[in-house]
């Protein structure tokens, strides 16, 4: 079998997979959307009853999964009980703006440790690898939603951006280039609270796998050529280190979807974020399998298009040859 | 690297998409009043037109449709775009006349006759007038919609009926006398019949009025209309050109051109966008971000405003839930000591409530020692003792039923076993976690090992309300109205909400049993007076046998931009927005906030 | 040293020693004095251990982590390499003093087109354009005898033979027209037929560009026919220097006698017979003997031998040789 | 240059093990450490900040510092001056049980009853933090390690077996980690949460966290340590020892595992801070270290309230002991892949 | 092709070995024939010697041989038993029949084990009890001519050459009939490289050991071994006596292969004076 093939048959097996174990574990958890309801006096227990019956809570397990199914070869991905649509359009309105969020941040991340990770592998034990060390501890060390609000305080204090939300409320109002300008007020700061929390991991990981590939022989023939430190790291080191960062990468597009959650929680960002985590504690259950399924499906493609990224860069991979014979 | 640049090429596509939106068409000036319409005239107002209000949501709304919605967000954008027969003004905590300009009640309290006003329309310039309102209770008291406000129109297992009597006069007919039944009519928004018949009469009535629906397919009574929704982000609602208020000057309402709902996500978020002034207005601020946006706020100007104890009420509350056949035998053995009256005695005395007020509300709460705090001045009973806290009284207490200590000051009961139970509370609820945080300190001084679980809100329902897997909860309630009625369920022992033991087939206790009676016949007094009486007694009854141990209720805090006029809070919800049709910016057209 | 010009690179009693994690100091190169003349192609002769890549090394300052130049001078047309800033250097590497690395298939990065690593080369030393890169590379790789280089220019390191791997290796050590070239065992990785074809190309290369080779290799066999003059080292010394024929011919060194007659017997033998070689290993330059370093193994030691390492002699004329031997 | 730094190394190492165990040591004799019960409750001081170590008053120098109490004013609190408490070394208070076994009351300073020394400040319930980051310490800094290497320890053997054995079991075993990266572990904790018992002991509290971080984390150490692996498999030893008749286990253990101890190290250094993080998010669960007992995550959960972080700023103090701790542990993660490397 | 009829006393019969490897690629997969229908034969005590390019498929037939690959097709043929056959448990007592020496001794020993873990490993694989291992480490280590001082040393701080003798020294733990000497003289200096062949050729001596010698030195398959295979792309070209192949080769690939050995010797010999 092709690569693509096998690839093709795991991702549907995986996609079954976690449909199966979204629905018990969402069975695993206690309450429904309606128990927020039991609080207010005024609503009796019938009414509940009634909604649940309404929504097909009240039948069992499988048969909602058969019905779930059924929807989600439709493309509905279910139905959401607290909108009232189908789940699918409700997830792609918002997918669209976590993508918008979590590329410009992937794209920066990446843009800033890969550099930053040679640097501190080329110099190691210097100022900045020392530096890189300490921040990135700093990062890791603090939780991100505490490093979120710092950022947020800081920018509300001194009204550097925007401290929520993707576009100011007169959006319409204005010009292409300034809804543009807007756009990228909004997003500079949840893109920067990314950017800090992963650029902490990937940094580390792009140090060490340079530093690795800094010994090989070749490195050092290319030095003893005189091509120069810059050159050397970004054009022989790099595409080299990039194999294990490669698959990091995979990770973070394979976590496009999820990574930003928090983030786009406690920013406001219209994504999925806040509507799936919404919807879980709401148990608006059919919303978060769908966000599920939709981020499992990215993980899918990401995790492909890194196999596929490490086959591109790797010319050895690529053409399929080694150690025959 | 080449998938970068492809990347960024696919960032610039998405960009585009996202900033591809429509542009503005300005709002159409307030028409002048009509001659035949029946307006209502706010006596003591006055502000000037323009500008926008933009308002901070912790959620999104999940529907546009009043029937069916539940969450309070939707609610509070529901509640702008429509408007009630009867409506209760959230300032003097009465009720006065809104589409209905005035209603008789029979002598016995069962009859109400409504008349509406004439000539005024709904936001889309179609006309209001009785078919509308008997489509709208049709909808409410349909089974097969579920509608949570059906419950409100069903007394004592039977609906109240409606009838047309001419084209502006409706009467509703009661199954029995009914005290201050006029309060239910605010929050039934009158639906527009012209448009929502068509999907009811189909049985899509739920899927009606969706936040996918065009602007065009909703219309409401309300002060504004729908003009946008932005998943996620936002809904824009505008001037309804046909509002049936005006001011003092005769000049039609509301004053606002348009009002935002901001989706912010969550409370930390609600604060820090307000206090960046990207939002003008916010409601239900806790003591900490108060006194943060007054001390430190770097608003150029803001107006906070401390409007005192609010009406939610906090307690302790133990299970007493009938636990046969449910395989909780450990919980079993510990409700011999919640059902003892002295042991709740003994923690309600051990309980340190200025400690709460000043830890938990930075002292902008008030102690409680009853279910109706001083924030309801209509019905607070002034005779409930407040006790201090006294540690001795609480040991006597369980010394007198029975308990004793270890020598490591452990507290035994008479079979000599510890005394040790869990108190489960919201996770999501920073307050209650606190309260149970001090009150585990204050119940180890007696002895008692409490341990502080924090649970989910969901899960936390779901052992309240269902599996009675749990010692003691700390909760909260209150909140909706002034009026006793909203508590019929708490207080009355077949009530959903009779948290401490739910679901009793008749009164366990005789307190309970004579609570049943006096709240049975506080609904039916029509007089205030002898209601009064009668719910005080209510409360006296409560108070000394606490099913419920009070702790304390937060002040209602609010703040808004310093700009905006007729900003005046109420205790009751929605605190900030219930007079929306008069706040205006003051000084000019433009928006106080910043953008 | 009789070579045909005027001297291009002098090496003046340098010394290389390494450090290790424990702190104990290994000398790799010990006093050593050598000059290469332009367009001389120069052999050092030693087995696995005496130094000879460490010397390598040195005249690139190219040392691993851990080894440093103690002492004396590389000399490369007067200037001492030794004290140049690391920028002098990237100027002078790749450009002035070249090298074609021991393992080819180590030495490539797996990941470039052999062509665009030829032409990094030129990048970082000669102001070409894109297209005239690209066309010289093209013509280096006919120069070191590829026949389509145009195909070869994007295969990548794998696709190619080991002996394709070294000839990209070359030419990219050559591609600036360096002054001097210094082959580590540049054939000892490769199958028979090939290190024939390497050693040739090196010849040509001389040949054509009058560029100065320093070779490194243990097997003299590889000398015959295309070196001008050898230095044999031992344990971090060279031992004799001389012309190559006079070496090969008359080797005066007992070490270098036992190298040349190994060599001489290695092909032809019947089957079975037993190889020549050199009783023991050379010694471990954590303890390298206070005398002559060479005497554990040698034939013909004497007693002095234990007791001083030998100065150089000269028996014959330009044939300086480290052996008491001949002297005292 | 280069020659130094290697020699430095071991002495790095040496010095970094040193630190390290000084902390511990430090987190473990907490009661001794600390000055108050981290559980007691000075509900006249909520939010009190760090109290100011004087030696100066009004009139001269004192060698042994001394502090003035804080009286609360309208927005917060100020220093009464009208009595100074000076600091004493080696004073009876609160009784705790030292290194777990025996009862005392020794502390390794404190100020007499009633002044305050609240080193670090005080949290809502007037708490002192110093007190509790030393205790919250010893849950936190353990519950991380015993979680990373749980984590680890699952992470490797999958990765190991999916690596060496390639083929279906890999497919199998990296889809899993697949599934595991993709499902909504909201839903499982709040299912968790719901199996168990109201109460949980402290013991078993720390099993918990630990077996839930670990059963979520695998996944990512997995799939590096299956690259690891994939690229080990092929070296000539391994395939040597093969032909020895080497079984896939002994393979495994004696050869390839080895190979993983960098990738492991480096990902250990990394994941020990993050998990003593995640119990912020765990307690939103009740799955974390619940009052009145301390640990770094739930202190840190506080700050989750905007205007927690930014009206009371020490109360990072056990985000400033995480960041010291896993600085510690990253430097010496480093130095020893370094070492093993250049071995 | 000659062959030599020695079958009465063959130690070893390869015949049709086929191995081909399967590459994965993005969108189809390629095959690649490593080796096709090769046939030979050992004599007990004898070397055969695989001469090729690299790339030939002389590993392969190696590694096939020495039962760390298993064949696609063919048989091998030790005594009466079809090893290829076998399943990976029946196939364990055979393994201490044939050995493999590695041409890198760097790359065949875990560097992080010291030389004494090295060498006992296929005894501790074969679950010896220690007393047995240790002796039988100091014998080999003694016979392969390194001293059993210093073997608690790690691999890495041994020489190429007594690396190398480290290697044979764990090849014969186990007293096996037929070493796979894979490139095990190349990249080794002439003198280790003559001290290793004359240790090799005395262990044959010894214990009487049959040898597969890959190699692609002309000077080394010269001295040590027998009957010379040449292979190119995957098959056997040209096979016969040492002495044949040397004076005589027929196919061209044996003849460049050869020659070039020649040649070098002819350079010196030319300087030196000395004849062939």
């Amino acid at each position: 079998m092709s690569y693509l093939v096998r690839r093709l048959v795991r991702g549907i097996l995986l996609l079954a997979g976690v449909s199966v174990l979204c629905f018990l574990f969402t069975e695993m958890a206690p309450g429904s959307f309606f128990d927020e309801m039991r609080v207010n006096p005024q609503i009796s227990p019938e009414t509940i009853a009634g909604l649940r019956a309404q929504h097909g809570l009240d039948q069992p397990l499988v048969v909602r999964y058969g019905r779930w199914v059924k929807s989600a070869l439709h493309a509905d991905l279910g139905y959401s009980i607290a909108y009232n649509t189908p789940v699918a359009p409700l997830l792609w309105s918002r997918a669209k703006n976590t993508l918008l969020l979590t590329l410009t941040a992937m794209v920066l991340t990446w843009g800033i440790s890969l550099p930053l990770g040679l640097w501190a592998a080329a110099k190691r034990g210097g100022v900045l690898d020392r530096a890189i060390t300490v921040i990135s501890s700093l990062l890791i060390a603090v939780p991100e939603i505490v490093i979120a609000l710092a950022l947020l305080a800081t920018a509300a204090r001194w009204r550097l951006t925007p401290v929520g939300g993707m576009v100011s409320s007169n959006f319409e109002e204005l010009s292409g280039w300034e809804q543009f300008r807007d756009v990228v007020a909004h997003l500079t700061l949840p893109v920067v609270i990314l950017v800090l929390c992963e650029s902490a991991v990937i940094v580390r990981h792009v140090r060490a796998s340079v530093l690795e590939v800094l010994g090989a022989s070749y490195v050092q023939t290319a030095r003893g050529l005189g091509i120069s430190r810059g050159r050397l790291l970004f054009r022989h080191v790099l595409p080299v280190a990039a194999n294990p960062a490669i698959s990091l990468f995979g990770f973070s597009l394979a976590g496009l979807i999820s990574g930003s959650m928090l983030v786009e929680v406690i920013c406001g960002w219209p994504g999925l974020g806040p509507l799936v985590l919404d919807a879980t504690f709401s148990r608006d259950l059919y919303v978060v399998i769908g966000g599920i399924m939709f981020s499992a499906l990215f993980m899918l493609g990401g995790n492909m298009v890194a196999d596929i990224m490490l086959m591109v860069s790797d010319p050895r991979i690529r053409t399929g040859a080694a150690d025959a014979g | 690297m080449n998938v970068i640049a492809r990347l960024s090429l696919l960032v610039c596509l998405l960009a585009g998409v996202c900033v591809a939106g429509a542009s503005s068409a300005e709002n159409p000036a307030p028409e002048n009043p009509g001659k035949n319409e029946e307006l209502q005239r706010v006596a003591d107002t006055s502000g000037r037109y323009g500008g926008h209000l933009t308002v901070g949501q912790r959620a999104e709304p999940k529907t546009l449709n009043p029937v069916i919605a539940t969450d309070a967000v939707s609610r509070e954008v529901i509640g702008r775009l429509n408007a009630d027969l009867i409506e209760i003004n959230r300032a003097t905590q009465q009720t006065e006349p809104a589409l209905a300009k005035s209603w008789k009640t029979s002598a016995d309290g069962r009859i109400f006759t409504l008349q509406l006003r004439r000539g005024i329309r709904f936001s889309d310039g179609h006309a209001f007038d009785a078919d509308d309102v008997i489509f709208s209770f049709a909808v409410y008291m349909d089974e097969n919609i579920d509608s949570p406000q059906r419950d409100l129109l069903i007394i004592d297992g039977k609906p109240m009926t409606v009838a047309k009597i001419g084209p502006y006069t409706v009467r509703f007919t009661l199954p029995r006398p009914y005290a201050a039944a006029e309060r239910i009519f605010d929050g039934l928004a009158m639906l527009p019949r012209h448009l929502l018949e068509k999907p009811y009469r189909e049985g899509k009535f739920a899927q009606a009025w969706s936040l996918n629906a065009q602007p065009s397919e909703i219309a409401g009574l309300g002060p504004f209309r729908l003009k946008q929704y932005v998943p996620g982000q936002r809904i824009v609602a505008e001037r309804n050109p046909y509002y049936w208020k005006v001011d003092r000057d005769n000049h039609r309402l509301p004053y606002l051109d348009e009002m935002v709902f901001l989706f912010v996500g969550t409370e930390n978020a609600q604060v820090l966008r307000f206090e960046a002034g990207e939002t003008d207005i916010i409601s239900r601020l806790s003591s900490e971000n108060f006194n943060l946006l007054a001390h430190e706020g770097t608003r150029v100007s803001s107006q906070l405003a401390d409007l005192g104890p609010s009406l939610e009420y906090n307690f302790v509350v133990f299970n007493q839930n009938d636990l046969t056949g449910k395989k909780l035998d450990a919980i079993a053995r510990k409700q011999v000591w919640f059902r003892d009256l002295k042991f709740r005695q003994a923690v309600n005395a051990a309980i340190d409530r200025d400690g709460i007020v000043r830890l938990v509300y930075g002292t902008r709460g008030t102690p409680l020692w009853g279910n109706v705090g001083p924030g309801n001045k209509l019905w607070i009973n002034q005779a409930i003792s407040h006790p201090q806290r006294s540690l001795e009284t609480a040991r006597q207490l369980l010394k007198s039923a029975g308990f004793s200590w270890k020598t490591n000051g452990e507290l035994v009961d008479g079979s000599g076993e510890t005394v040790d139970f869990t108190i489960v509370t919201s996770s999501s609820n920073a307050q209650r976690m606190k309260m149970a945080t001090l009150l585990q300190d204050d119940l180890s001084h007696l002895g008692m090992q409490v341990h502080v679980v924090p649970l989910e809100f969901r899960a936390l329902i779901d052992r309240v309300f269902q599996s009675f897997d749990y010692d003691a909860a700390i909760m909260g309630l209150g909140g909706g109205d002034a009026d006793p009625n909203p508590e019929m369920n708490v207080w009355m022992s077949s009530g959903t909400s009779h948290l401490w033991n739910l679901g009793e087939k008749q009164p366990a206790t005789d307190w309970e049993r004579e609570i049943d009676q006096l709240m049975q016949r506080q609904m039916v007094e029509l007089d205030y007076n002898q209601r009064k009486r009668t719910y005080d007694r209510v409360q006296q009854i409560i108070s000394e046998n606490l099913p419920f141990i009070f702790l304390a209720t937060p002040n209602t805090l609010a703040g808004a931009d310093g700009r905006l006029g007729n900003f005046h809070p109420a205790v009751l919800d929605p605190n900030t927005l219930w007079n929306a049709d008069e706040l205006y910016i003051r000084g000019g057209l433009e928006n106080a906030g910043t953008r | 040293m009789d070579g045909t010009g005027k001297v291009l690179v002098a090496v003046r009693g340098l010394s290389v020693a390494y450090t290790l994690a424990n702190g104990s100091r290994i000398p790799a190169v010990d006093d050593l004095s050598l000059a290469i003349g332009s367009e001389e192609i120069v052999g050092i002769l030693g087995e696995s251990g005496c130094g000879k890549s460490t010397l390598a090394n040195a005249l690139l300052r190219l040392l691993p982590a851990g080894a440093v130049c103690e002492q004396g001078e590389i000399l490369f047309r007067g200037r001492n390499l030794l004290r140049m800033s690391e920028r002098e250097l990237r100027a002078i590497r790749g450009r002035e003093v070249t090298f074609v690395p021991q393992d080819p298939a180590l030495s490539l990065n797996p990941v470039l087109s052999v062509g665009s690593q030829v032409a990094e080369i030129l990048r970082a030393h000669l102001p070409l354009g894109r297209k005239q890169r690209r066309a010289r590379v093209l013509e280096l790789l006919g120069e070191v005898g590829f026949v389509r280089p145009e195909e070869i220019y994007d295969a990548y390191p794998h696709q190619l033979s080991g002996g394709q791997r070294q000839r990209i290796a070359i030419a990219q050590a050559v591609a600036c027209r360096p002054a001097l070239l210094i082959a580590d065992e540049p054939t000892s990785k490769l199958d028979a037929p090939l290190q024939e074809e390497i050693v040739a190309l090196l010849a040509q290369i001389r040949r054509k560009h009058g560029t100065a080779i320093l070779v490194i290799s243990h097997d003299p066999a590889m000398f015959a026919g295309f070196i001008d003059s050898i230095a044999v080292m031992y344990a971090g010394k060279i031992v004799e220097i001389g012309n190559t024929a006079q070496i090969l011919r008359q080797p005066l060194h007992p070490y270098t006698q036992a190298l040349v007659e190994m060599a001489k017997s290695a092909v032809g033998a019947p089957v079975r017979t037993h190889f020549a070689s050199i009783e023991g290993e050379s010694p471990n330059p954590a303890a390298f003997p206070v005398g002559c370093r060479f005497e554990p193994r040698c034939r013909e030691r004497m007693e002095i031998c234990v007791q001083r390492y030998p100065p150089s002699f000269v028996p014959m004329p330009a044939r300086p040789v480290s052996c008491f031997k001949y002297g005292e | 240059m280069q020659v130094r730094v290697r020699c430095k190394m071991s002495g790095k190492i040496t010095w970094l093990i040193i630190l390290l165990v000084g902390l511990h040591l430090l987190l473990l004799l907490a009661g001794f450490v600390a000055p108050y019960d981290p559980a007691a409750q000075n509900r006249e001081l909520p939010y009190a900040p760090p109290t100011r170590l004087h030696l100066w008053d009004s009139s001269r120098f004192h060698l042994r510092p001394f502090v003035y109490p804080w009286s609360p004013v309208d927005d917060g609190y100020r220093e009464d001056r009208s009595q100074a408490y000076p600091v004493h070394a080696f004073v009876r208070g609160d009784s705790y049980r030292f290194l777990g076994l025996f009862e005392s009351n020794l502390h390794l300073f404190g100020v007499e009853n009633p002044g305050k020394c609240l080193l670090l400040g005080a949290d809502a319930f007037g708490r002192d933090e110093f007190s509790r980051v030393l205790y919250g310490g010893q849950i936190s800094v353990a519950a991380g390690i015993v979680a990373t290497a749980v984590t680890l320890f699952v992470g490797s053997v999958i990765g190991v077996v999916a690596g060496y054995y390639g083929g279906w079991i890999d497919e199998t075993l990296m889809g899993t980690t697949e599934l595991f990266l993709s499902l909504p572990w909201l839903y499982f904790l709040l299912g968790v949460r719901a199996f168990l018992p109201l109460h949980v002991s402290a013991v078993r509290t720390f099993f918990l966290l630990t077996c839930v971080i670990g059963l979520i984390g695998w996944a990512r150490p997995a799939r590096l340590v299956r690259g690891v692996v994939l690229s080990s498999r092929t070296r000539n030893y391994v395939s040597a020892a093969r032909g020895f008749g080497g079984a896939d286990f002994y393979l495994l253990r004696r050869h390839i595992a080895p190979e993983t101890f960098g990738v492991l190290l480096t990902q250990a250094a990394m994941l020990v801070p993050r998990y003593i993080a995640a119990e912020v998010a765990l307690s939103f669960f009740g799955l974390g270290v619940n009052e009145p007992t301390a640990s770094w995550g739930n202190m840190l959960s506080a700050l989750q309230q905007y205007s927690v972080l930014i009206s009371y700023g020490w109360l990072l103090a056990p985000a400033a002991a995480l960041f010291v701790t896993s600085v510690i542990y990253y430097l010496l993660a480093d130095a020893l892949h370094s070492r093993l490397e250049s071995r | 092709m000659s062959r030599e009829p020695e079958s009465q006393n063959a130690f070893l019969r390869v015949s049709g070995l086929a191995k081909r490897y399967v590459r994965g690629g993005l969108w189809r997969e390629r095959v690649v024939e490593a080796v096709r229908g090769v046939d030979f034969e050992i004599a007990a005590g004898r070397t055969l010697a695989l001469v090729g390019e690299s790339g030939s498929g002389k590993s392969t037939v190696a590694r096939c041989v020495a039962l760390l690959e298993k064949s696609d097709a063919g048989q091998i043929w030790i005594g009466d038993t079809d090893i290829a056959s076998l399943s990976l448990s029946a196939l364990l007592p055979w393994r201490t029949q044939v050995q493999m020496v590695f041409q890198d001794a760097v790359t065949s020993m875990n560097p992080r084990f010291t030389a004494a873990e090295a060498v006992e490993e296929p005894l501790l694989i074969m679950g010896k009890d220690e007393a047995l291992r240790r002796e039988t480490v100091r014998s080999s280590v003694n016979e392969v001519g390194l001293s059993v001082d210093g073997i608690e040393r790690s691999v890495m701080q041994f020489s190429g050459g007594q690396r190398q003798r480290l290697a044979i020294a764990r090849a014969l733990t186990v007293r096996p009939k037929l070493l796979v000497l894979d490139e095990a003289l190349t990249g080794l200096d002439l003198s280790t490289q003559g001290q290793i062949a004359n240790l090799l050729l005395d262990l044959q001596a010894a214990h009487s050991l049959t040898y597969l010698l890959i190699s692609h030195d002309p000077a080394v398959v010269g001295r040590m071994a027998d009957v010379i295979a040449v292979m190119a792309g995957g098959r056997i070209v040209e096979m016969g006596s040492t002495a044949e192949m040397m004076t005589a080769p027929k196919h061209e690939e044996t003849i460049r292969l050869l020659r070039s050995a020649r040649a070098a010797q002819t350079n010196l010999a030319a300087i030196t004076g000395a004849s062939l």
